[in-house]
């Protein structure tokens, strides 16, 4: 017989015109299920009115990231074994730094469109999707496999920036890893949208973002060698061959 | 909760809550920055004493020797340490260096601030 | 492949070159470290009394081998740059309006020049009281 | 003459999909749906961009349809797809023998096919279960769900098409004649209620169809079949594979992302809203998959799934295609203003819009052809770019 936890879900609440605040809900869950499958049952069986994104349930479109106890969370599969334990309170808040559509649902708007406007790349040859230990049998021909990008867009990063925080101009982790995987030398005229008081320089270091990706994306060294890109770029712009950045 | 960004939150910058080593070593740079920027002004302010003479300076170094003034001077002391060495550790990492290791980089430099400040307290202190 | 495309987030990024001031504050930084400790083992370290401090006729004396007040005026140029550029960028936090920011650079550029021209005054003056 | 106002329920692949080409045609639309976009089935689809492959033998119609969509999704929205390919494996001697018919069906139906053997499919995908008898490629490829509804999406937007979702249909406009002229909404992000008067109301809900014609007193012809996905944790291979056999249970593992997903099965359930896990089927997936890939069972699963597929039951009413429903209700319950839409395949969704958006533009005397199979989608981030 699997084994049954009670849970209560404390979910964040928000409907326009109303004061924020938060309800809860007895669930009894199994441990091995996902965060996001029992927020669906509240939806299902408690609570229609319970705004949520969500899509794929495995990790590739990105909609239901939220914060899990103050944690940013793919819920679809983050284990409820791994967020909390038996008989404990649940925290189920919106992700940070985007406008709150309702309850837990948020507009994505402003970010996709930093996205588009890096030119981030959807999908991209398997061989330059950087992967720790590519397998040995790669061979050259291999980079014909288009695959989807690591990057889900699913915003934990923005989320989680605590330069982010403060203000929704900063061009924000996942952008500038996306330009950083178009890198410089394919679009120098990129330079002109990252080298900005609201871009690259803006990082603090906190790698935040690289604590909370669910997806192998690794904001904060992205960032960190954008700028190196960056800088090779400038300074060669200044002294070098105009134009040929460094890789 | 207003869930948008905004800059009137600037206190929920020092908020270590449930946050990275790399956010804490952040909050820590930015405290001994403002701290170190307010030490600086006043550095060069006090030392204009030096200007109106020996008098004027002799009156200073009197004040200087009091405990408080020497526990500020300690607190600037592990200020510049800590803030010197996490400025090392942004740099590295900014050009791609050591940033598998950014946390264990900033534990190494919370760890040196501290011993560099028991160091100069005993200086300072022990006499 | 989706090319960048026209349409603009919020409001565009706003321009100004900080990549010279990120550089420069990053140069300045371990500047900064070098000079602070040279500063520290000559002011602090070889002065005469138990806490480290110079009495006033010590300061003159040293003051009178020209390295010295170089060494602090260029101590307080780099010192006073990049404090300067920092406080810059935590203010920038503050999310300021462009008219608000450029003010902002402004004043601090002014701080800055006054201080600079302030610490190598102070230096010059030090140095001529000597015999 | 003003434009027609025409009511979408239901932004799954289907209902953005009708809206993109009913908004090339001129129509007015508007799309209404209780979550976000693509957050019911469509959502949680396998994400198998068919070559036909599958349904060569057994249902012909279903593979033409597929291969001819799968041609021209390649060519619209290629941003949103892995177009690596797929291989059939044979494993043991009940496999190959269907190895014969399947050829034949595979060339009536005009999927390109080729023959491997197994030393050359084990060099293109070294972690194919290496007891392979012989192996067939065929144009298969994998696409992100939400991505790909966003696409079109998107694209309708730009056209003028309005999304509001996060609203509820609480019931249907009837007039005295019976006939469906509007809905009553309710805006789940403000609990505001409100009534939309429309030409036409299409309803695009998939397995939830019989919901919204319920409420026309009609029944509707969808039996909810739930099927189970697991993705695990590694990219084993470039391109879907498939268990050259009879369709049956786990017979397709195809790559995502950084992930390989196993799929699916096949099983009745009444409440459409949600369909819990069952432990069974989660071991028959690592099985079955693991036959076509050995190396599944050192991955760790990394997010388990049901998706309830609108399967078309009897029904009545004469519908215009065996492989997905569509239908007047004017012609089949003398209902005029409603029509439904359920069956059918992700891979199709312009196709199961096409035909829709005929019948549609035939009701309202429109006579604009379709022009979505060479019309390039919009980038699926172009959906964000004008507010909803």
């Amino acid at each position: 017989m699997t084994e049954k936890w009670n849970i209560t879900l404390r979910i964040y609440r928000q409907k326009t015109g109303e004061l924020p605040h938060f309800d809860d809900f007895a669930m009894e869950v199994d441990p091995n299920e996902y965060v996001l499958d029992a927020i669906e049952r509240v939806w299902a069986f408690h609570d229609r009115s319970l705004c949520f994104r969500h899509a794929c349930h495995h990790s590739t479109c990105g909609a239901c990231g939220m914060r899990i106890n103050g944690v940013e969370k793919l819920t679809c599969i983050t284990v409820i074994r791994d967020v909390t334990h038996n008989g404990a309170t649940l925290k189920v808040e919106p992700l940070r730094n985007f406008p709150v559509v309702s309850d837990l649902a948020v507009d994505m708007g402003v970010f996709y469109r930093k996205m588009e406007m890096v030119g981030a790349r959807a999908v991209l040859p398997v061989t330059e999707a950087e992967i720790e230990h590519p397998p040995a049998t790669w061979q050259p021909e291999d980079a014909r496999y288009i695959r989807l990008s690591d990057c889900l867009e699913c915003g934990l990063c923005i989320s989680a920036c605590p330069v982010a925080a403060t203000t929704i101009e900063y061009l924000g982790p996942a952008p500038l890893a996306a330009a950083q995987d178009v890198g410089l030398r394919r679009s120098p005229e990129l330079l002109t949208i990252i080298d900005s008081e609201d871009g690259l320089w803006r990082c603090h270091s906190a790698f935040e973002c690289t604590a909370v990706c669910p997806s192998f994306v690794d904001p904060g060294r992205r960032i960190m060698n954008l700028r190196k890109q960056a800088i090779g770029l400038k300074l060669t712009k200044l002294f070098g061959k105009p134009g040929v950045p460094q890789p | 909760m207003n869930n948008q960004p905004s800059s009137k939150k600037f206190l929920a910058w020092f908020n270590p809550l449930g946050r990275q080593p790399g956010s804490w070593a952040f909050i820590l740079s930015r405290i001994t920055a403002l701290g170190l920027t307010f030490y600086l002004f006043l550095h060069l302010v006090v030392l204009g004493r030096l200007a109106q003479g020996p008098q004027a300076y002799q009156e200073f170094l009197a004040l200087a020797e009091s405990p408080i003034v020497k526990l500020g001077e300690l607190a600037v002391i592990a200020a510049v340490i800590y803030h010197g060495l996490n400025g090392i550790r942004i740099i590295l990492t900014s050009f791609g260096i050591g940033v598998a290791h950014q946390q264990r980089l900033f534990y190494a430099s919370v760890a040196l601030a501290l011993a560099g400040t028991v160091f100069f307290g005993i200086r300072l202190f022990g006499g | 492949m989706t090319t960048p495309s026209s349409f603009k987030p919020v409001s565009g990024p706003r321009p100004g070159e900080t990549a010279w001031l990120w550089l420069i504050k990053i140069i300045t930084g371990p500047l900064l470290l070098v000079v602070l400790a040279l500063h520290l083992i000559v002011n602090h370290y070889l002065g005469s009394t138990s806490s480290g401090l110079m009495t006033y006729d010590d300061v003159i004396a040293y003051f009178q081998n020209p390295l010295i007040p170089a060494i602090e005026i260029l101590f307080v140029v780099v010192v006073v740059t990049h404090s300067l550029i920092g406080l810059r960028g935590i203010l920038l936090d503050m999310n300021p309006s462009r008219r608000v920011l450029s003010i902002i650079t402004w004043l601090l550029a002014l701080l800055g020049a006054t201080s600079i021209a302030y610490g190598v005054w102070l230096a010059l003056v030090i140095a001529s009281k000597g015999p | 003459m003003p434009k027609s106002h025409v009511i979408i329920i239901g932004a799954g692949f289907t209902g953005v999909a009708i809206a993109h080409d009913l908004a090339l045609r001129g129509c007015d639309i508007t799309v209404i749906e209780r979550g976000d976009i693509c957050n019911g089935t469509s959502g949680r689809t396998h994400g198998l961009l068919h070559s036909g492959g599958r349904y060569a033998v057994k249902d012909k119609e279903s593979a033409i349809e597929c291969i001819q969509e799968n041609t021209i999704l390649r060519r619209i929205v290629p941003q949103v797809i892995e177009p690596n390919g797929g291989l059939f494996i044979a494993l043991n001697e009940s496999d190959l023998s269907y190895a014969e018919q399947f050829i034949e069906s595979c060339q009536e139906c005009g999927i390109p096919l080729d023959e491997l053997t197994p030393q050359h499919a084990l060099q293109l995908e070294p972690n194919i279960n290496p007891k392979l008898l012989s192996a067939f490629v065929v144009p298969d490829g994998t696409f992100d769900p939400l991505r790909l509804a966003l696409a079109f999406a998107a694209t309708a937007k730009h056209n003028g098409a309005r999304f509001r979702t996060f609203t509820e249909v609480e019931g249907l406009q009837i007039d005295g004649q019976g006939n469906v002229i509007g809905v009553n909404i309710l805006d789940r992000t403000s609990n505001q209620r409100m009534g939309i008067r429309a030409d036409v109301v299409v309803n695009a809900t998939g397995a939830w169809a019989g919901q919204i014609t319920s409420m026309a007193s009609l029944d509707a012809p969808v039996t909810p079949t739930p099927g189970i996905m697991v993705a695990y944790d590694q990219r084993l291979v470039q391109r879907a594979v498939n268990r050259l056999n009879v369709p049956g249970d786990g017979d397709i593992v195809l790559p995502q992302r950084r992930m390989v997903v196993v799929g699916t099965t096949s099983f009745d359930a009444e409440n459409v809203d949600y369909i819990p896990v069952v432990e069974e089927q989660t071991k028959l997936m690592l099985e079955r998959g693991s036959e076509l890939i050995p190396g599944i069972r050192n991955a760790k699963p990394r997010g388990i799934y049901m998706a309830t597929r609108p399967l078309i039951s009897g029904g009545s009413g004469r519908s215009i295609a065996r492989t997905f429903k569509c239908y007047d209700h004017k012609q089949t319950h003398n209902i005029d203003g409603l029509v439904t839409i359920t069956g059918g395949k992700a891979t199709t969704l312009r196709l199961m819009a096409e035909k829709t958006a005929d019948v549609v533009c035939a009701k309202l005397g429109i006579s604009a052809p379709c022009i979505t199979q060479d019309m390039p989608l919009l980038s699926y981030r172009e959906y964000y770019a004008i507010p909803n």
